[in-house]
């Protein structure tokens, strides 16, 4: 025990004043437990942008430190990013998979001078909870409300909304019954799932029941999706031509081989597809399969880390490198660039990404399984966003 | 009135009467034995009128009250308490812990929180003497699962006396004791209160000539003796209903 | 026969004694307190989280290796004070941490009370089951009201003002330190009087043979509801000082992983008594930190054969280890 | 009625699922006294195993199902020998710390070894797509993890209730010592005992996978229903654990269909009610 408290104490001294010209960046996220291929992917974005931009800044070198948070516990959120300002000295925080993770740490922020750069967490609010929340990803909001469109586009009339009751869940309903109602569709039913639901078939003869032309899904990436598609097929629904309309977590491209031809033809829409077309991309693709060390596992994530470490490196050039949190955050106000994804800007109003949000199908090509993009909706802002 | 009466008690398990319309009255100062062969009821009888079970029909007065819907608890609180005949004790405390506990709930003290019972000079010294009673005295602080087992059929007893009942009801007191100890248990019993009413159920014939003035033999959940000990071996029907169960019990004459 | 130990004038010293005994045992933990604040002033976040899982195992402790009440959902109660806390303050406007406490701790032990109606219908497994029911019952609540608890984004916007007034809520979690240690050793001399009084002697012999206690008189399910309210309140106290050091609570603190987790660290460090509560939620969350820390990628596999090691040699946890090696020193001594 | 025929199917399907994947775990709560918590965990191993088996190397469905019970007895006879061993009659919270230990370290090394992704085992195209019941569709191979698990329970039944083993099994655990007076090797039986249960949680595993997706966190995920299915039917029977699966199966899918809302208050209101009414279970042995 004892031993174990001298080596961390020395490692925390040691790590605080040996580098002095050297920017840490404290990356928080789902290293391991059952989010852990999501953690990998910031990881995986990362050490693209490192690969590709190198670690210096100017005459800054950049040090990423990171930390394991497995699942949504704002207790530890909190004392992870307490600990990381305050004795790995970082300048710079990011990452945070979960919306109440993100929300226990952005309370620190003020009084550490630090710029929080959230790399996935996906609720709207996240950005009211301090004026130094910076966001790379995409809100729920926001993929959720062109498929409204997309849906009144081909003539569907009446949809049956079914989510996981939780927050996103709830989110993702309420983005696509707005858009959806105010084009003049029909909403038949909203359903809320509970998280841990595992046979879908009760609720594939609801959907049947309801006469709805259409569902539109919203389930987390991960197991779930796996058994809500095979249910959605086998209770043939696919073949009585309900059409299965969803935010793009539900394919995810590591689930894709899992799902396999029952997703095949699925719509989703979704602000990156690992196969969008794009010498940006290309590169990004290249470098981050390389990181994570199989392509197939590479998912949205990464491109959300690989945007904010672009995002945090203009940070450091507008400071020169000096701890100045209002002044990085302003730095990167209105900021534009086009990254892997496609052209996006940090909405100054918000700091939350406006970007393309793109309608996709599911098809095979090459043996792969993937989002093959079909439409684009452009300069996307998030519409879930209030200010506060 | 009598200090304990039991009128008409039926119980049945199935279809069979386990209790078959049992009446027994006690008086204060009694000294009574309740005799019978294996599976004659008498565990269940005690099981009844302690409230551990519910009678099918009959009445059971305590002092005057009718407490035959009474729970457990409430009819050990007005003074109706038994003994178990495999020691039912707590392993990991002591004695001196296992008498202060009957001794506090007795005083109505059991669920205080914020007080010790070793800041309590009466309660300790009460321990004291009914532990020195019944020489339990010098293992007062040995965790109980470390002392003897006559021992701890002493200690049966001390908390049966802790509680100051009117009628105790001990089931087998000197059960597994090696019978050179059995005389500790006699002399302890020896030690209770005069005007306490005891109901004893033994097997040791012996023992329960030298303790009873009266026994009560069950058979088939029916009483069919109650009388002095003098008599019970002359009792054609109790030499049947043992006979017929155990013939070689060398116990009953 | 020897009536040395046991006449009226010995008991005095006797209690005495005890007296002392707890005074040592604050003392030496305040010394291990002030010598983490000194030692890592970096790290108070963590060690402040410590202090509230600490409650929140010395609750268990009080009904499992106190009552012997076998749970897995006792995260309800330290849930309830975080959110009852966390709504006062984000809700309400009490923000003074102090009535925060009050406020968890009152609801800690009316969710104590309450479950507890339930899950003393059961034994063993059943019991289990039970607690499992209550604490996913629990959860899908405060999912379903995310009016008020913000469901799975959590419930933000508390912002506890500043302690007595004076102190306020820094960045290096000095304030919020400090309080919980406060708060710790309070109730742990609290619990020590407790479990020792007429009562917490009830609730072990309960735990050993409820059969004996009825045929003392006592009552063996009010007494347990009883304990079931104190816990309550011990553990409330944990979930409130969570959402004030925190200022955000999210459902993980009503989870059955957070119940799992607490039985995890009372069996490592040793059930029946307070220190174990204590050692148990220390070693275990610090080796986690540490251990992910190190290599977050496969901590998971170290901490489950510590788990596994913790039961071959050291079944009575790590306290027990402990005694037992205390033990074979003194023997081999005398 | 249509409705309710369809509701009826799928509540029977899902309540076989749950019956195959949890009838292992009676075996080793009710006849071995063992809480094991890491029975998800072998479940997982049977899963990853069939999945590697039909997608890797290509072999039939069933000889992956035949690979992953062997595979994964293989796996727990060390553990058996090593670690089980010391935890009969210990108490339950000893028991939950071990086993939650082993179901830590093996969901470690699953990740580790097969990397956090989904893992799907490959279904023979007779169990794939759906089979029309006439007033329905439902799918092939829910039909077959039914009938799986009425194999199982009469196999499972014949074994305990009218082998030599079975006797023996029942003896030892009834009074190990008396047993092995009379000559049983208990050890022995205890070993064959808990690789049967294993071999079951496998078997669970590869055929309930449609429903409940092998990854690493299966072994934790579908913990809590083990062990209510298993603790509502009373640890130990058979019938038991087939009525609980049937009637939480049929809450569940009711609940779904009906107020999806509050499917998990329904369930475990009616866990609640069941243990509250029935503390040993429905079919359990009173203690």
């Amino acid at each position: 025990m004892s031993k174990l408290l001298l080596a961390s104490l020395t490692l925390a001294l040691t790590s605080s004043v040996a580098f002095a010209d050297t920017i840490k960046i404290g990356v928080v996220g789902p290293f391991s437990g059952p989010a852990a291929l999501q953690g990998k992917n910031f990881q995986a974005g990362i050490d693209a942008w490192l690969a590709i931009n190198g670690n210096t800044i100017g005459d800054d070198t950049i040090e990423i430190v990171y930390r394991d948070l497995p699942a949504p516990d704002p207790a530890q959120s909190a004392a992870l990013t307490q600990e990381l300002i305050v004795s790995e000295g970082v300048q710079y925080l990011a990452g945070y998979y979960y919306t109440p993770d993100a929300m226990a740490a952005a309370p620190i922020l003020e009084e550490g001078n630090v710029p929080m750069v959230v790399f996935n967490a996906a609720t709207s609010a996240i950005v009211n909870a301090s004026p130094y929340v910076v966001r790379t990803s995409f809100t729920t909001w926001q993929t959720s409300t062109p498929m409204a469109a997309v849906a009144r586009e081909r003539g569907i009339d009446k949809v049956i909304t079914v989510v996981s009751d939780y927050g996103p869940g709830v989110d993702s309903e309420a983005a696509f019954v707005a858009g959806f109602t105010e084009a003049g569709g029909e909403i038949v039913e909203s359903v809320r799932m509970p998280m841990n639901t595992n046979d879908f078939s009760p609720m594939m003869q609801r959907i049947k029941d309801s006469g709805a032309e259409a569902v539109f899904a919203f389930l987390p990436a991960g197991p779930a999706t796996l058994g809500f598609v095979q249910a959605y097929v086998e209770n043939g629904l696919k073949d009585a031509g309900v059409t299965l309309l969803a935010p793009g977590d539900l394919t995810q491209e590591p689930d894709l081989a899992a799902l396999g031809d029952n997703a095949v033809g699925l719509l989703t829409t979704f602000h990156y597809a690992v196969s969008h077309d794009s010498p940006e991309n290309e590169v990004f693709v290249e470098a981050a399969s390389k990181a994570i060390g199989s392509a197939s596992e590479l998912s949205f994530p990464a491109v959300g880390a690989y945007d904010g470490m672009y995002v945090i490196s203009k940070m450091i050039e507008a400071t020169g490198g000096n701890q100045d949190a209002a002044a990085a955050v302003e730095a990167v106000k209105g900021l534009s660039w086009v990254s892997p994804r496609g052209p996006v800007s940090i909405n100054p109003e918000n700091r939350h990404l406006t970007q393309n949000i793109y309608l996709r199908e599911v098809a095979q090509e090459d043996g792969q399984y993937i989002n093959r993009e079909i439409q684009t909706f452009e300069n996307q802002g998030d519409p879930g966003w209030k200010a506060p | 009135m009598s200090l304990f009466e039991v009128k008409n008690l039926r119980k049945n398990f199935g279809g069979l009467a386990v209790t078959d319309d049992v009446s027994l009255s006690l008086q204060k100062g009694d000294r009574i034995a309740l005799i019978g062969p294996n599976g004659a009821g008498k565990t269940t009888f005690v099981n009844l009128v302690t409230g551990h079970l519910k009678p099918l029909s009959g009445t059971v007065h305590l002092d005057g009250q009718n407490v035959t819907k009474a729970s457990p608890t409430q009819r050990v609180k007005q003074g109706l308490v038994r003994s178990f005949q495999v020691t039912r004790l707590f392993s990991e405390m002591t004695p001196e812990e296992h008498v202060a506990l009957a001794i506090l709930q007795r005083l109505g003290r059991s669920g205080h929180l914020f007080t010790n019972f070793k800041t309590m000079p009466e309660v300790v010294e009460e321990i004291g003497s009914i532990l020195a009673l019944l020489g339990l005295g010098g293992i007062a602080r040995t965790p109980v699962a470390e002392i003897a087992y006559g021992q701890q059929r002493l200690l049966e007893i001390a908390l049966a006396m802790a509680l100051r009942p009117k009628v105790l009801l001990l089931d087998e007191p000197a059960a597994g004791v090696p019978s050179s100890d059995t005389v500790l248990i006699e002399r302890a019993l020896a030690q209770l209160p005069p005007g306490l009413a005891v109901l004893m159920i033994e097997h040791d014939m012996d023992f329960v000539f030298r303790f009873a003035q009266r026994v009560v033999v069950l058979a088939a959940g029916a009483i069919i003796f109650d009388g002095t000990p003098a008599e019970v071996g002359k009792d054609a029907r109790v030499r049947e209903a043992y006979l017929g169960s155990y013939a070689d019990d060398r116990s009953v004459a | 026969m020897s009536e040395t130990t046991l006449n009226p004038s010995a008991s005095t010293p006797l209690w005495r004694r005890s007296v002392t005994r707890d005074l040592v045992a604050v003392l030496i933990l305040a010394a291990v307190a002030v010598a983490l604040f000194f030692l890592f002033p970096s790290n108070l976040a963590l060690l402040t989280r410590i202090v509230a899982m600490m409650l929140l195992v010395l609750s268990l402790d009080l009904v499992t290796g106190y009552s012997g009440v076998a749970t897995l959902g006792h995260a309800t109660l330290f849930g309830a004070g975080a959110y009852a806390a966390g709504i006062v303050a984000a809700k309400f406007g009490i923000t003074d941490p102090l009535l925060m406490l009050a406020v968890g701790a009152l609801a800690g032990a009316a969710a104590g009370a309450i479950s507890s109606l339930v899950i003393l219908r059961g034994h063993g497994l059943s019991q289990l089951v039970l607690s499992i029911a209550v604490v996913s019952l629990a959860h899908e609540a405060a999912n379903k009201l995310s009016g008020w608890t913000g469901g799975s984004d959590g419930l933000s916007g508390i912002s506890p003002s500043a302690l007595f007034g004076m102190f306020r809520f820094d960045l290096f979690g000095r304030t919020a330190f400090i309080m919980s240690v406060v708060l710790l050793l309070v109730v742990f001399v609290v619990l020590r009087i407790i479990v020792r009084s007429p009562f917490g002697m009830l609730c072990r012999g309960i735990k050993q043979d409820p059969v004996r206690i009825r045929a003392m008189g006592a009552p063996v399910y009010f007494t347990l509801v009883k304990m079931y309210a104190i816990a309550g309140a011990v553990a409330g106290l944990g979930g409130a000082l969570s959402a004030i050091a925190t200022k955000v609570v999210g459902l993980d603190s009503l989870s059955f992983t957070l119940s799992a987790e607490a039985l995890v660290m009372l069996v490592l460090g040793g059930t029946g008594k307070l220190f174990g509560a204590l050692v148990g939620t220390l070693v275990f969350v610090w080796f986690e930190d540490r251990v992910s820390a190190i290599n977050p990628f496969h901590w998971l596999t170290i901490v489950g054969c510590l788990l596994v090691a913790v039961v071959l040699f050291a079944p009575k946890g790590l306290t027990g280890a402990a005694e037992a090696i205390w033990k074979r020193m003194r023997g081999a001594r005398s | 009625m249509q409705t309710i025929l369809s509701i009826g199917a799928d509540a029977l399907s899902y309540g076989m699922v749950l019956f195959i994947i949890s009838i292992g775990l009676s075996v080793t709560m009710g006849l071995m006294k063992v809480v094991n918590l890491a029975h998800g965990a072998f479940a997982m191993i049977g899963g990853y195993i069939a999945s590697y088996a039909t997608q890797q190397m290509g072999l039939p469905f069933g000889v992956a199902i035949i690979a992953a019970v062997l595979g994964t007895m293989l796996v727990a006879v060390p553990l058996e020998r090593f670690l089980y061993r010391r935890i009969y009659g210990a108490p339950e919270l000893t028991q939950v710390l071990m086993t939650i230990g082993i179901t830590f370290a093996i969901i470690g090394i699953a990740n580790f070894a097969m990397g956090p992704t989904l893992k799907t085992i490959a279904l023979p195209s007779q169990l794939q797509g759906p089979v029309d019941l006439g007033f329905r569709t439902i799918a092939a191979h829910k039909l077959f993890a039914a009938a799986v698990g009425v194999v199982v329970a009469i196999a499972l039944w014949f074994i305990i209730e009218r082998t030599p083993f079975g006797v023996r099994l029942r003896a030892s655990v009834d009074d190990a010592a008396m047993a092995g007076a009379l000559g049983i090797r208990t050890k022995i039986i205890y070993a064959v005992s808990f690789a049967l249960a294993v071999g079951l949680a496998a078997l669970g595993g590869v055929v309930g996978a449609q429903l409940l997706p092998i990854e690493p966190y299966y072994a934790l995920h579908y913990m809590v229903t083990f062990l209510v299915v298993v603790s509502v039917g009373g640890a130990g029977s058979i019938t038991g654990a087939l009525v609980a699966a049937l009637l939480l199966g049929a809450v569940q899918t009711t609940g779904r269909y009906l107020m999806p809302e509050y499917g998990e208050f329904f369930f475990y209101l009616a866990v609640i009610a069941i243990v509250c009414v029935f503390p040993n279970g429905l079919m359990g042995r009173s203690k």
